[in-house]
């Protein structure tokens, strides 16, 4: 009987479940319904047809179809809906958990191998919920010399900086959560966040090896952190805005990638060097230093940092559609069609088609959000690819691509832009 | 007889080893041994920021005493015990074994055996040498590059297994021959798999070979110059990395190498790179050699002398090598007229090729650690023993 | 009215909220869930690959590459200025891009002395 | 621009891997197939005769307990103990039988060499798992039964690659 | 209600005041540049507050110098502290004896 | 709102930035000084100047802050969780503190500016880099001395020789 | 061309080997390396045995460094390939056998030169601080460098001179006598 693993005892396990129960009901009466009181209190309430909506009163129009409609529709348009769901966290989640599949079977394939096969019986579908049940169930160890305080933060702080570069994504017109003026520099501001966690929680840890990789963490990042802005610099002569929805916009007729592709590249590389890729996942490099700064995290701390950073991916692969690939923009799948069939439906004999969720949406933001969903997902395509293909580089390489190949490259790219807009092809009465 | 050990002052240590000022700078970073860069053994790396000061080696975590166990087998019986060090590559390192058993005991090997002992010998060369490639291939951070030869490694496994009976640890060669005949479609099955197995081969050159990120990664990381490569004692590909032409299988043949058509892999430069790109070059010559011998081998015939159940031999010492994957492999067998060998020491090429690496790590960077440790062919369990 | 533009970033400050309580749950869900060990010191020692830990795990350690992090000081302040003349740009007349040429002049030579100065090995 | 290329490169190689057949064999719903009945002893060539070293199979009506197989284990992985059976054979007075632990037989084979009757020989049966250290030993009852393997992949090589077909 | 522009005033007086008295009682080094980054950081709002109400873009333009420029200054301080610190093994500026080399 | 936003902030900034000279250890008080420059930054945004406010958090927090944490891990652990201070000196500053609070804040409040308000639009972002290359281009130019001066004598003077152990006893 | 079951030593093999040994005359590279070393050393260094691309001498611990470095910068063997101690406790001894062989000159490539020394062994050994002493080669041969630790920590041959003798295989907390010697038994044999 070892005692690294200790024997399933279903006695005990029925009873953790008891006492989870117990205080989670304890908890929810004690804390959860006052908050949820105060929370109610203060939020502003939606006004449909002149009728203010309480809970009670939602809970009632839910059960009728007609009044359950804008009910929907106020909730979908609301601050909530987005933080939560759909261009905010949620949906961030989703791409992540699907980029984490994607990338585990491409690989697979791309070595000749099978992948996740077993769990869910579908080409292991399910191998992401086990992985998470496993790390959920994993002891959390914490070293004793470690800074408690930053050790346990750190994770969750990667997180929330993630979801807040989320949040500055446009994904279709007006589904942002955030549509601020100087969405570009806030971008920068946000990345400028994943250094100072990264290398606190590798102080925190207290031990060699994530204190190695932490610091090269710290000079990668910030490394590549100036071609990544001058690289941004030459949509933004074209544009001459910073909001990323109008930088968007702006690309309906031809996307920046073919007027500034040096600039793309640029962007695409420091991306990689940004999100610790292969090639450059120095921090992580396992045959040198374990797994960097990853190294003393246990269990679901390792889990969220790994959530974390595939959020990141896919806010870093998002962000590159906006700035190059044309966000959102191209054409409308089928011709628009009409109002009256988007409302009701087309009666054919017995059945009625519906076309769910139409509408609530608007056409246009279906073909919107698949555009933009489409290119992002070439664009995490693109991003996981190098892992299959390219060895590590070495820390000294890195920051010299950085400081002299990337950065000669991004001013040329700033020429190149500076040159369109003086030579009258961009702008105010270009071509474009 | 209490375990004293002399601990060197600071200035006994040799040149490879002094510390240049012992300061606050300095970090003293355990590799190993249970650690993703460094198989089964410690290296203890002293750096000062990203440069490695100094660098000690050591092996001897999994220590087997294989040189002790065989001073109370007899010579048969030993066979399955000396395979252990290198699983992968078991056919060569039995070679040098048999060898000199064979010179002891006084027995001639039938030709049809010397033949299918080089093909399991080349095979062995290269399922060891893949398993090397996969294992340099994750160390240097190519997840494809592990895959793909732990993968093609199946196809010589297969062969082998048809050959031997057994996946890894053969226990194929005996002295006076092999242990049994091989099947009856061998020839076919054999050239088939060799044939698509050496196209695979070649497709790790795009991937992996001239990937620039690579190429930029291990060229002169670790640069060992013709001089030192000899003065050091390295070997194999190692000493072929770096310029000098010396394959035991040219220069002292063993039984029918003499007679097989192959080349050395030689390169200059005696980087990092080079010593990785020498067993890949060898891979071709033993997929070379497998097709000539297969050719040459008689078609029928018998492949194992008859021994008696305790074979004795004279009171003498012989001493063989062969090319293993590694390098040249010696086994230094003493017999004192009994059953049971009176010493047999193995001169393994990992641990004279691990002479090289506190000389080649001084000065390096930390992430050129493990491109250069494992550039040395070296495999732990070997150079432990 | 002051204070207009804040509202536009509080989802921002929002969003991180809301991902950081929504997993920290996870958490605390594991230190529920999560079976606990026996404790012994040895299971809350730093990692160091099977071996007692020596020395401190924090130590004084630059490695040779802190130029790159004074480098990144100056010119990140240089990269986000260019923004402020790179959003106006289109409003702008045409000479006003010479000072900026002036200006990205000086700062060339300074990150070409700068550059050779982190490139030299033996003084970091 | 040699650099760019080469990078073109590997990417292609990596991206043209994408449609190459996996050679993965999908082990338990597959297995592999082995050459012949198993590893045996050939009296008139006075070698093996090429097969798996899998789980032994003894004769019960060729072994004549002389204890060669033990004593040539002994030097390997004293796996071999002779036990007493309750069969009663003219060959065989003092009713001993190998019995083989296998959570120590190394699987070299040289106990089907050591055998002069011919009474050992091993065979393509591998899955010898069990929950106890218990059952991995085999009394010479269990040897003597022939196990049934079921084998059906092997090695096809083919346009896009090689597979376990 | 809104915010006037004493309001910020007063809290830019407020870092002030932290600022000047982590400068006159701190001995360390890197406290005190953290004292004078309070400082200018109180003075960049005062700069920011006023150009808000006095409506110029002016005040921000002079509050980006004055980041920029405070950027630098820390570069430098902070090469300066590790030079001391190399030199006293301390960040005590009491213990910088002298700052001949 | 603005208002309890206002408040927070002030507390957060102020809170943050005693506790960035106070907190025991080094580290911490990075963070917390990280704290204030963040604070700064809200107050920029609740004066409508937005480019500013991300200026602020990119340059300070992104790389200012970076600088110090990474300085801090530099020297020697003891000293990062040690203070060096005598406690006269730390009364007569705090009531330094005060007074100056005290008779500056009256000052102000005194003085003509209390009851600014204004309903006027904010400047538009892109106006100060107008202001930039048009009026204060020679302060650019000059800026751009100031941070080449920076750069070159950060470099040479944070350079590592291996004399230094000379120099500490000359 | 050296086939094997070629045996040259004396003694009882199996019949008919004794003519063929006979038979076999040495290439003219042995025996010239034979000769030299004979006319050279004398008596001080006595072949024990030479067979075609292998011979052994057999020197004493004060002449190995002179016979090594003569070995090296006149016979052309530039690196030892390993370090063998051989524990012969009917002679009281402890036998050391350096195989030396030759990278640079091409007709030594098939030749390994052997060069065989004893020490004195004690009945109670203790490592590094008894008569069980011999001078290190590694001033000759860089290569010998791991070989002597291991025969140091193997047999407990001190070698003198030899910058590193520290423990190489064999944990740091080994308290019981070198493990190769032929009186430290395996359990249960």
């Amino acid at each position: 009987m070892s005692v690294i693993a200790p024997r399933f005892k279903f006695s005990e396990f029925v009873k953790s479940i008891i006492e989870n129960a117990f205080w989670i009901v304890v908890i929810m009466t004690l804390v959860g319904l006052p908050m949820a009181m105060i929370v109610l209190f203060y939020v502003d309430l939606p006004v449909i047809d002149g009728a203010l909506v309480t809970p009670f009163l939602a809970l009632t129009w839910l059960s009728h179809p007609e009044l359950a409609l804008p009910l929907l529709k106020s909730f979908l348009t609301s601050d909530a809906f987005r933080i939560l769901a759909f261009p905010g966290f949620g949906f961030a989640a989703l791409v992540a958990a699907g980029t984490i599949f994607v990338e585990r079977k491409m690989l697979a394939k791309l070595q000749l191998r099978v992948g996740p096969f077993y769990c869910g019986k579908i080409e292991g579908i399910l191998q992401l919920a086990g992985d998470g049940l496993k790390l959920i169930s994993k002891e959390i160890i914490i070293p004793a010399k470690a800074d408690k305080p930053l050790f346990i933060v750190a994770p969750l702080l990667f997180v929330g900086a993630a979801a807040a570069f989320v949040a500055l994504i446009p994904v279709a017109p007006g589904w942002v959560v955030a549509d601020v003026d100087v969405g570009l520099l806030a971008v920068f501001a946000v990345i400028g966040f994943f250094p100072i966690i990264t290398v606190l929680s590798a102080w925190s840890a207290n031990s060699k090896f994530p204190f190695i990789g932490g610091i090269r963490a710290l000079y990668q990042m910030v490394s590549f952190e100036i071609p990544l802005i001058l690289s941004c610099l030459g949509v933004v002569l074209l544009t001459g805005t910073l909001n990323l929805t109008e930088i968007a916009q702006s690309q309906q007729v031809i996307p920046w990638i073919v007027l500034m592709p040096i600039g793309a590249i640029v962007f695409f590389i420091c991306m990689l060097a940004e999100l610790e890729r292969i090639p450059f996942d120095l921090p992580e490099a396992e045959s040198e230093i374990v797994a960097g700064w990853l190294t003393e995290f246990s269990g679901m701390m390792y889990g969220l940092v790994q959530l974390g950073s595939y959020v990141k991916l896919y806010a870093f692969s998002a962000l590159f559609v906006v700035l190059f690939l044309g966000g959102w923009s191209g054409p409308v799948f089928w011709p628009p069609l009409e109002q009256e069939l988007l409302e009701s439906g087309q009666t054919l004999g017995p059945i009625k088609l519906q076309l769910p969720g139409l509408p609530l949406f608007s056409q246009e933001f279906f073909s919107a959000v698949i555009w933009f969903v489409l290119k992002t997902a070439a664009v995490i395509f693109f991003v996981l690819l190098p892992r299959g293909v390219f060895p590590r580089i070495r820390i000294d390489m890195l920051l010299r691509i950085g400081w002299y190949k990337l950065i000669a490259m991004a001013f040329v790219n700033i020429f190149v832009a500076l040159g369109l807009v003086y030579a009258g092809v961009v702008g105010p009465g270009g071509i474009f | 007889m209490e375990g004293k050990t002399t601990v060197p002052a600071l200035a006994e240590l040799p040149p490879g080893l002094e510390l240049q000022r012992v300061d606050e700078r300095i970090m003293t970073l355990n590799v190993g041994p249970q650690h993703p860069g460094s198989g089964h053994m410690r290296i203890i790396v002293q750096i000062d920021g990203d440069r490695i000061v100094a660098c000690d080696p050591d092996p001897g975590y999994v220590h087997r005493g294989e040189e002790k166990m065989a001073e109370y087998r007899n010579y048969v019986q030993n066979i399955p015990h000396l395979e252990r060090p290198v699983i992968h590559d078991s056919c060569n390192i039995l070679y040098p074994y048999c060898l000199a058993t064979e010179e002891i005991l006084g027995i001639e090997v039938p030709e049809r055996a010397q033949y299918v002992r080089v093909i399991a010998a080349e095979l062995n060369r290269c399922v060891y040498t893949l398993y090397w490639l996969a294992i340099y291939g994750i160390f240097l951070g190519h997840s494809t590059m592990f895959m793909w030869p732990t993968g093609d490694r199946e196809l010589l496994i297969d062969l082998l297994e048809k050959m031997t009976g057994a996946r890894v640890t053969h226990a194929y060669l005996v002295p006076g021959g092999v242990r049994n005949d091989v099947p009856a479609n061998f020839e076919d099955v054999c050239l088939r798999q060799v044939d698509y197995f050496e196209k695979r081969i070649r497709e790790y050159a795009g991937i992996f070979y001239d990937n620039p990120i690579l190429i930029s990664r291990t060229r002169d990381a670790g640069a060992l110059s013709r001089h030192d490569a000899v003065a050091l004692g390295t070997t194999g590909s190692v000493l072929r990395a770096s310029g000098v032409d010396y394959d035991v299988r040219k220069k002292e043949p063993y039984d029918c190498y003499d007679s097989l058509d192959f080349e050395t892999s030689v390169m200059r430069e005696g980087d990092a790179y080079a010593r990785s790109r020498v067993p890949w070059l060898d891979m071709m010559q033993s997929c070379r050699i497998i097709r000539d011998a297969l050719s040459k081998m008689p078609k029928s015939g018998s492949v194992r002398v008859k021994l008696k159940p305790n074979p004795k031999g004279p009171e003498m010492v012989s001493y063989k090598r062969v090319e293993s994957g590694r390098g040249a492999l010696g086994c230094y067998v003493v017999s004192d007229g009994k059953p049971e060998p009176y010493r047999v020491k193995m001169s393994v090429g990992s641990f004279r090729n691990l002479i090289a690496l506190p000389y080649l790590l001084r000065g390096e960077k930390l992430g050129n650690m493990p491109a250069v440790y494992w550039s040395l062919n070296y495999w732990p369990v070997e150079a432990d023993r | 009215m002051v204070g207009e533009a804040a509202s536009a970033y509080s989802p921002i400050l929002l969003m991180f909220g809301f991902a950081v309580a929504a997993t920290a749950p996870a958490l605390l869900i594991s230190r529920l869930v999560a079976p606990r060990g026996r404790d012994t010191p040895v299971k809350y020692l730093p990692m160091e690959c099977g071996q007692v830990p020596k020395g401190e795990g924090r130590t004084h350690f630059m490695m040779q590459y802190y130029a790159y992090i004074l480098m990144f000081v100056v010119f990140d302040v240089v990269a986000i200025f260019l923004y402020a003349w790179g959003s106006a740009l289109l409003e702008l007349p045409r000479e006003a891009t010479l000072p900026i040429i002036a200006f990205l002049g000086i700062m060339f030579a300074a990150m070409a002395f700068a550059l050779r100065q982190s490139g030299r090995r033996d003084i970091w | 621009m040699g650099t760019a290329a080469g990078i073109i490169r590997a990417l292609n190689s990596g991206a043209k891997h994408l449609a190459v057949k996996r050679f993965t064999l999908r082990y338990p719903e597959e297995k592999l197939k082995f050459v012949g009945d198993g590893y045996q002893f050939d009296p008139a060539s006075g070698s093996g005769i090429a097969g798996y070293k899998g789980r032994h199979m003894l004769f019960h009506d060729k072994c004549t307990g002389c204890q060669l197989c033990s004593i040539a284990c002994e030097g390997i992985a004293e796996a071999i103990s002779m036990v007493k059976v309750a069969e009663e054979w003219k060959h065989n007075k003092k009713s001993i039988m190998p019995q083989i632990d296998y959570g120590k037989c190394v699987f070299c084979g040289l106990c089907v060499d050591a055998c002069p009757f011919y009474a050992l020989y091993m065979t393509n049966d591998y899955e010898l798992s069990s929950f106890t250290k218990e059952g991995l030993i085999y009394t010479p009852s269990q040897l003597a039964v022939k196990p049934n393997v079921a084998q059906d992949s092997e090695i096809v090589i083919g346009e896009r690659g090689a597979t376990h077909g | 209600m809104t915010n006037e522009l004493v309001d910020f005033t007063l809290v830019s007086v407020a870092l002030l005041c932290v600022g000047i008295y982590g400068l006159a009682v701190k001995r360390n080094a890197l406290r005190m540049l953290f004292a004078v980054e309070i400082v200018v950081n109180a003075a960049n709002l005062n700069l920011v507050a006023f150009a808000r109400f006095v409506p110029d873009s002016g005040g921000q333009t002079l509050a980006l110098f004055s980041i920029a420029v405070a950027a630098a200054e820390v570069a430098v301080g902070l090469a300066l502290i590790i030079v001391a610190y190399r030199m006293y093994r301390d960040i005590d500026v009491a213990k910088f004896g002298t700052l001949r080399g | 709102m603005a208002d309890a936003a206002f408040l927070a902030l002030s507390v957060l900034t102020i809170a943050s930035a005693i506790a960035a000279l106070e907190l025991r250890s080094l580290v911490y008080g990075a963070i917390a000084l990280m704290g204030t420059l963040g604070g700064i930054a809200g107050f920029f945004l609740l004066l409508d100047s937005p480019f500013v406010a991300m200026f602020q958090i990119a340059v300070y927090v992104g790389s200012i802050a970076v600088l110090i944490l990474f300085t801090v891990m530099l020297v020697r652990r003891e000293l990062i969780f040690t203070k060096v201070e005598d406690r006269r000196r730390r009364l007569a500053g705090v009531g330094l503190m005060l007074v100056a609070m005290a008779s500056l804040g009256a000052v102000i409040v005194n003085s003509g500016i209390s009851g600014i308000t204004t309903d006027e639009p904010a400047v538009d972002f892109r106006e100060i880099g107008a202001d930039f290359l048009v009026r204060y281009w020679p302060a650019l130019i000059l800026m751009g001395l100031v941070l080449s001066g920076a750069v070159t004598g950060a470099m040479v003077l944070a350079r590592r020789e291996d004399t230094e152990d000379d120099q500490r006893a000359g | 061309m050296e086939k094997e079951g070629v045996p040259a030593q004396s003694g009882g093999g199996e019949k008919g080997q004794e003519a063929k040994k006979a038979e076999a005359p040495l290439p003219e590279v042995d025996s010239s390396l034979r000769s030299r070393i004979e006319s050279l050393f004398g008596e001080r260094a006595t072949v024990e045995f030479a067979r075609p691309g292998r011979m052994q001498v057999n020197v004493a611990g004060k002449d190995i460094v002179e016979v090594a470095r003569f070995a090296r910068d006149e016979l052309g063997f530039d690196h030892a390939e390993s370090v063998t101690g051989i524990d012969r406790p009917a002679d009281g001894q402890i036998e050391v056998v350096y195989h030396l062989g030759s990278y640079t000159r091409p007709d030594l490539a098939g030749h390994v030169l052997a060069v065989s020394t004893r020490a004195p062994r004690e009945e109670d050994p203790s490592p590094g601080a008894d008569s069980t002493r011999l001078p290190s080669l590694r001033g000759v041969f860089y290569s010998v460098e791991f070989h002597e630790r291991e025969a140091f920590e193997m047999l407990g041959v001190y070698f003198e001179g030899h910058p590193d003798n520290r423990r190489l295989l064999l944990p740091e907390d080994w308290a019981d006598m070198p493990p190769m010697r032929k009186d430290f038994a395996i359990k249960g044999r």
